[in-house]
């Protein structure tokens, strides 16, 4: 097995995606998931490069850290005080070691899965793969999934509206 | 098999892009009016006009010689079943606009109608994409288009803590429910390494796969689905919602967006794995089963949950579940009669289920409770109560599928459809007939105090008025349709016989 | 084996999903759930994105995931807004407060 | 155009006036009551019926008069639907059986149309009532003349439905709501066997069908009853879960009858249906609803008589029912209900012919119980509109001299019913008995030999406690105010003969009771037996060429004689020692209590089913609000047991045995009640662990 400097940064930008998640999962402080969801969405946009997807991990930076998440710490703002803010992502116990014994099992039976089904997902190894995607993206999104990228736009408009109108009745 | 382009698509997706071109308008219009109070009647009327013309041109574009045409590079196939269950749809969300006019929980007290309308409108065009997606992603896109859209109706109001409350949930398992179905389609994505129904199938066609991941994959992309159809065991949103949504909203709920699911859900098998068992598969896959045992589950706990229940939403709700598990043994049973009989149900139960929530509507206007207990001795209230309760109980028959009544022939294609695939699936027959019968206990219970208790009970209703003929002309259209194609129901079966020929 | 494999991802991408689940579950703040599902939709994003580099050797996978960031920035918008609405009407945003629908 | 050719175009005329007849009434007939009175509304009525009754004429007189090998007439309306391997038509079927019913079906249903003119007088409701009424004959006839058993079936949920109808007719006494409610449930439970055999005899038909050899029919009608008796053979070997095909089939269809026809176990119903009104019991729950089990039986004998088991089963539950109600019979005291009982016997008379196989004799009864039960009951509410809605025998007495005729009907009716000679009731009784021995059942012929004699008694004693001697109205409590028109100013002095359109529909029946019989007289009585001559091309020739058997002669003899001894009993017991039957009730009060609350089977039921079907409703309601937490506390306690074990587990099991099964319910309520509900996660729970369910199985498998 080679290891070099590539796979170095691999491992530590897999974990820096994974490790931020049992924070977002287990911290008591609501603003310590928040941030640690950060560290996960920032890992996984370092993933997508290894995956030679640039354009996606843009995305990934510019939505979901810039978007999603501020939205996320907007929302924590806006419903808490601040000074008791320690408290507040408490957990339900009975329920976490339920759903933790669930996803265990799960776990479990999906790696098994992985592992018996004898590579299932890597059929076509030898084909073409773009080094740069930013062009091959932007021609299939105005030719193949146009459709769906005006679908899109339309539903961002109509999610506008819909969110305008429920937050906005508040102001009476 | 002919894929257009882009931009010769566009002549047979004329009634989309009207309806986008409206939704965009409508929008741009409502900028420009100064009063809102006074806007409501505007906003439906623009509303019902753009889902009639909306119609109108699904109507033109339509020419019923089955030929499937592959839209937009293979991302949509318009066939028959699609047209249909887009004319189900729309039909859905036009009575839904009619229902909010009618309503008192969206007439009075409401003053954001342009954009209610808006909404709507902007969920309908959701599901005319679910009705004939044919990839992966424009399935997943339209899915949540039309969930997207449905989370914010359903918390448009502030009426009480109920609808809040039940936006909330619908959108929290909505998300964690397509989630699954997300990393469902992914592993669905790894495995054939195409997004096109088409492609997946001719994959499928070709190679040997492991059933496990397959299996696996199929029953994560079922969580999503089964959220949409409301049918167990991912149900468990759909009785909160039911009761906390407004009441028009969630009559739709229960029909328009039940038929979009159904269309993806039957376009998903049949498409991906055929219909008929010719496409060879990986060996110990086996999705029909998993289906079947879903739709036993589904019909069962329905009922029985069912039977408790007080509040008449929270009971339709159930029942409604139960209906999905109907269905969806029909979609069990891997064939172009199952896909025939499947249509030909969820017709009927727009009949009959938007009746039956049309007078709910009228009920709870009047008096302005949801209560089961409120129906006590409606018949003899007076005339008006009369024509409600005779009207009630004729849906309610029918929803329990006594003969003479559209529901009676609605099941029975779904047994007959169940009964053709042979000795396999004869045990789900039998719990679909012990079903129909459990059903009966709660259906009549309403009808017994609606019919046989003369205690005067509550609040005196008011008599009827001059103005108010849309609505009961409107129930008694359902009713006399239901009982219609209880009788006579060869054109619907015409109908629904052109969705299962579009399916192969 | 090459560590930076189908493998590696796959392994990155469900334990991201559990572990979303399983935040979606156990948290009793809606924020806390939200995250969850943010973490679900994620993993399913590279899951998409890793296929498309090594299984389907496609970029349709990409798209995907583009559209699914895209969709789950909407979805927190309506969030957003849902939970004013619900901290206005509650004053506290513990979702098992909400149950005054049951049974 | 001969008769025949008649009904094949016209027939359906028969099926047609009354649903005509009921929607007119149904749509117009409050405006037409406002206009012209119950009078226009009565005529519509009448008239619709009577045009049916002439066309059952010729369709009788089409197929008695057809040649010998085309004894069936099939008026084909329209193809209803065609869709797999299904084919089913809406077409009427004339043969035989058919032809007999539908006579009895319009001829009576005229008269007691008749009568209802009369008897609803002054009922505002008066045009739904006979709407009702129509609708149902409509449905009966279709049950019965429907060419395949979906047509058939939709007859048979409408008579149903048309029963519940006119049962609750009178809302005012909530009695009425529930026992129209009791009647729709009980027969959704034979609907449901009915619904289930007939599936099971489509599927596996359709395997043979298909498998088999079975050439030049393209769409075959399944269903059809034709079809099917041609076809049958194909599923002598046939074999579901372990028992023959046939056996399955025919027992899940008796579920059925028994539900329709008011046998052991689901007889219940019937006794409490008699509170809707009396013409209503007289056609429905007397002459033609009830007797559609033993219609279905012998529609489909061919199906029965491949499988003895389920003959076995039919014969013992009609023997069973005909001894059981009897006995119940002998100790009410309200008018209907003795008459309702006296019914149910009958008609387990009438399976217990069925079930030895004598289909004809069983049709016979059919037909003879329909004029004389009808009678009864017609005569019955003539006494009760005299007597101003008072029910209760034991406040009654000494109507002879008000109401000669009624009286005079009513005793035929009765002498009919015990079953004596000349009477038609003589005939087709005997005729089943002897059957029933001769086919080497003599326990169940002793069975229906001893209800032969508690008839009589019973029949006896309501007409004595009825007719003869004095009036005891003023005797009646005056604290029982449970009917509307009660006033206590009314006396004996009111009771009064009722108008000629009640009368006159009881003579006319009255005077069939007294001749139907002749039509069957069997060979040892000289007689020819024609009835059965005439049914033969349905039922072939089941009874063996006649060859006097003395046996017969006895049995004959000896049913005469119970009769006789019945009634001389019932004489004894009420008219000569009327203090007898109280001192006797009094030495057996636990035996007469017992009886007289009818076994407690109502009470039973009502533990078993409503207390059943309430717990598991409760557990489904339950389901949802409380498994998902309960997975959720099980998986918690499953990791946590280290921790508590021992304590848990002392406290559960020793609380266990010590306060019993009760308390360990009491501990898991609290546990559950403890749990919240209405959780959001706890649903995604659910699907998280349903997901882990069938991935899991996804892996095993």
């Amino acid at each position: 097995m080679e290891f070099g400097i590539k796979e170095l940064i691999f491992i530590f930008v897999a974990a820096m995606t994974i490790v931020p998640c049992f924070f977002v999962a287990f911290s008591r402080n609501i603003l310590h998931s928040a941030f640690a969801l950060f560290f996960t969405f920032l890992g996984a946009s370092g993933l997508y490069f290894f995956l030679d997807a640039d354009f996606l991990a843009l995305v990934q930076l510019i939505i979901y850290i810039g978007g999603v998440l501020v939205l996320l710490l907007f929302a924590i703002l806006l419903t808490r005080n601040i000074d008791n803010i320690r408290k507040t992502n408490a957990m339900a116990k009975n329920r976490a070691i339920a759903a933790g014994a669930g996803v265990a099992v799960m776990f479990c039976i999906l790696i098994y899965a992985f592992v018996i089904s004898s590579r299932p997902f890597s059929h076509a190894e030898n084909a073409a793969y773009p080094a740069v995607t930013i062009k091959a993206l932007g021609s299939l999104l105005l030719t193949k999934y146009l459709l769906p990228f005006e679908a899109v736009s339309l539903l961002l408009l109509a999610v506008l509206i819909g969110s305008l109108v429920i937050a906005g009745r508040l102001e009476k | 098999m002919a894929t257009m382009d882009n931009f010769t698509s566009l002549s047979s997706f004329t009634a989309e892009i009207f309806l986008a071109g409206f939704i965009i308008l409508l929008l741009a219009a409502s900028f420009f009016r100064k009063n809102r109070e006074s806007g409501m009647g505007f906003a439906y009327a623009a509303g019902i006009f753009g889902i009639v013309g909306t119609l109108l041109f699904e109507l033109q574009g339509w020419t019923a010689d089955n030929n499937a045409v592959y839209l937009f590079y293979g991302m949509l196939r318009n066939d028959s079943l699609a047209h249909l269950f887009k004319l189900l749809c729309l039909l859905s969300s036009l009575l839904l606009l009619v229902f909010s006019l009618v309503s008192r929980e969206t007439n009075r007290r409401f003053d954001n109608t342009a954009e209610y309308v808006l909404l709507i409108l902007s969920a309908t065009f959701g599901m005319m994409l679910m009705a004939s997606s044919e990839n992966l992603l424009m399935m997943y896109l339209s899915l949540e288009f039309l969930s997207l859209t449905s989370y914010m109706l359903t918390g448009f109001t502030d009426r009480d803590a109920k609808t809040s409350e039940a936006a909330v949930k619908y959108l929290l398992y909505g998300g964690i429910a397509s989630g699954v179905m997300l990393y469902g389609l992914s592993l669905l994505y790894g495995i054939t390494g195409a997004l096109d129904y088409a492609s997946m199938r001719e994959f499928f066609a070709g190679h040997e796969v492991s059933g496990i991941i397959l299996h696996i994959s199929i029953i994560m992309v079922m969580a999503g689905m089964g959220f949409k159809i409301a049918s167990f065991p991912f149900h468990s949103w759909c009785p909160d919602v039911y009761e906390g949504a407004m009441t028009p909203f969630t009559a739709f709920l229960s029909v328009g967006s039940k038929a979009a699911g159904f269309a993806i859900i039957i376009r998903f098998f049949s498409q991906i794995f055929g219909l008929e068992t010719t496409t060879k598969l990986g060996h110990t896959f086996d999705w029909q089963t998993t289906i079947a045992v879903l739709s036993a589950c589904s019909m069962t706990f329905g009922n029985l949950a069912a039977l408790q229940q007080k509040n008449i939403k929270r009971l339709l709700a159930y029942s409604s579940i139960a209906h999905a598990g109907y269905i969806l043994m029909a979609v069990a049973c891997r064939s172009q009669l199952g896909v025939t009989s499947a249509f030909f149900y969820l017709s009927v139960y727009f009949l009959m289920n938007f009746g039956a929530f049309l007078v709910v509507i009228i009920i709870s206007n009047e008096l302005n409770s949801d209560m089961v207990s409120d129906y006590e001795g409606l018949v003899w209230k007076n005339r008006k109560g009369a024509f409600l309760a005779a009207m009630f109980a004729i849906y309610l028959f029918s929803l329990t599928g006594v003969p003479p009544f559209a529901g009676f022939i609605g099941k029975f294609y779904l047994l007959l459809s169940v009964l053709e695939k042979g000795r396999a699936l004869y045990w789900l027959a039998g719990v679909a007939v012990l079903n129909t019968v459990i059903s009966f206990y709660y259906y009549s219970r309403i009808l017994r105090l609606m019919l046989l208790s003369r205690r005067l009970k509550g609040a005196d209703l008011s008599e009827m008025q001059r103005g108010d003929y849309l609505p009961y002309s409107l129930m008694a259209g359902l009713a006399i349709l239901t009982i219609l194609f209880g009788i006579y129901w060869t054109p619907l079966y015409n109908f629904s016989r052109l969705a299962g020929m579009a399916m192969k | 084996m090459n560590i930076i494999g189908i493998e590696s991802y796959l392994i990155i991408g469900l334990v991201l999903f559990l572990i979303g689940l399983f935040t979606a579950i156990s948290r009793k703040n809606i924020i806390g759930i939200f995250m969850g599902i943010e973490l679900i939709l994620n993993s399913s994003a590279l899951n998409f994105a890793a296929f498309s580099r090594f299984s389907a050797r496609s970029l349709e996978g990409q798209l995907f995931s583009i559209f699914i960031i895209v969709i789950a920035a909407a979805e927190a918008a309506i969030a957003l807004a849902l939970l004013l609405s619900i901290y206005r009407r509650f004053g506290d945003i513990d979702a098992d407060k909400l149950d005054s629908m049951k049974g | 155009m001969t008769m025949r050719e008649f009904i094949e175009q016209y027939g359906f005329i028969i099926v047609l006036a009354p649903l005509l007849g009921a929607a007119i009434n149904g749509f117009l007939g409050k405006y037409i009551q406002k206009r012209s009175g119950e009078r226009a509304v009565g005529l519509i009525a009448n008239a619709s019926v009577f045009i049916s009754f002439c066309v059952a004429l010729a369709a009788f007189a089409a197929v008695w008069s057809a040649e010998e090998d085309a004894h069936t007439v099939v008026c084909y309306l329209f193809n209803w639907l065609n869709v797999g391997a299904l084919r089913a038509d809406v077409s009427l079927l004339f043969d035989p059986l058919s032809a007999v019913m539908v006579l009895v079906i319009t001829g009576i249903g005229f008269l007691i149309h008749i009568y209802s003119t009369g008897y609803m007088k002054g009922d505002p409701g008066c045009y739904r009532f006979f709407a009702y009424l129509n609708l149902f004959i409509f449905a009966m006839l279709i049950l019965v003349l429907g060419e395949n058993m979906l047509l058939m079936f939709i007859g048979w949920e409408g008579v149903g439905l048309c029963s519940y109808l006119l049962i609750s007719f009178w809302f005012t006494k909530q009695a009425n709501a529930q026992a129209g409610n009791k009647a729709f449930i009980v027969n959704r439970i034979g609907d449901f066997g009915f619904i289930l055999g007939m599936l099971v005899l489509y599927s596996l038909l359709r395997e043979s069908v298909f498998t088999g050899g079975l050439a030049g029919v393209e769409a075959p009608s399944l269903l059809s009853f034709r079809f099917l008796e041609m076809n049958i053979h194909l599923l002598t070997n046939t074999e579901l879960f372990g028992i023959s095909a046939a056996t399955l089939v025919c027992l899940c269809l008796f579920v059925g009858a028994a539900g329709k026809s008011a046998q052991i176990p689901l007889y219940v119903w019937l006794p409490d249906a008699m509170a809707g009104p009396t013409p209503v019991s007289a056609l429905i729950h007397a002459a033609t609803m009830v007797t559609a089990g033993i219609y279905m039986i012998g529609r489909l004998h061919f199906l029965f008589s491949m499988s003895a088991a389920a003959l076995q089963v039919i014969a013992v539950i009609g023997a069973a029912t005909a001894l059981f109600a009897a006995t119940i019979g002998c100790v009410q005291n309200d008018i209907k209900k003795v008459l309702a009982y006296s019914t149910v016997s009958q008609l387990g008379y009438m399976f217990l012919g069925m079930g030895v196989a004598a289909y004809s004799a069983g049709i016979f009864h059919l037909m003879t119980h329909a004029f004389f039960k009808a009678c009864l009951f017609l005569g019955s509410g003539s006494v009760i509109l005299g007597m101003r809605h008072e029910q209760d025998i034991r406040w009654m007495g000494g109507l002879k001299k008000y109401m000669p005729r009624t009286f005079a009907t009513f005793l035929i009716a009765t002498l009919a019913l015990s079953g004596l000679p000349p009477f038609s009731g003589f005939f087709s009784k005997d005729e089943i008995l002897w059957q029933a021995w001769k086919t080497g059942h003599h326990g169940l012929w002793l069975m229906g030999f001893i209800s032969a004699g508690i008839t009589a008694f019973y029949m006896t004693r309501l007409v004595i406690l009825t007719f003869y001697g004095l009036n005891r109205l003023h005797l009646r409590p005056s604290q029982d105010l449970e009917h509307d028109h009660d006033n206590h100013d009314h006396g004996r002095h009111d009771v009064r003969e009722s108008p000629a359109s009640i009368t006159a529909p009881l003579i006319i029946l009255a005077f069939f009771s007294l001749v139907a019989g002749f039509i069957g007289i069997p060979a040892a009585l000289g007689g020819g037996n024609r009835f059965e001559h005439f049914l033969v091309p349905v039922f072939g020739h089941h009874a063996s060429a006649p060859h006097h058997d003395p046996m017969e002669y006895l049995l004959m003899f000896a049913s005469v004689t119970v009769a006789l001894a019945g009634i001389a009993a019932g004489v004894f017991f009420y008219r000569i020692r009327p203090e007898l039957p109280d001192k006797i009730v009094s030495r057996i009060k636990t035996f007469h209590r017992i009886v007289y609350n009818k076994y407690y089977v109502d009470e039973i039921y009502g533990v078993i089913f409503v207390s059943g079907t309430k717990l598991l409703a409760k557990a489904s309601a339950a389901f949802d609000r409380y498994v998902i937490d309960l997975l959720v506390d099980l998986a918690a306690y499953v990791l946590r047991v280290n921790s508590y074990l021992s304590g848990a587990f002392d406290r559960i099991v020793v609380d266990g045995l010590v306060n019993g099964a009760a308390s360990s319910f009491l501990f898991s309520g609290e546990q559950l009640r403890r749990l919240q509900t209405g959780k959001i996660q706890a649903y995604v729970m659910l699907l998280l662990f349903l997901i882990v369910i069938g991935v899991s199985f996804a892996v095993i498998m």
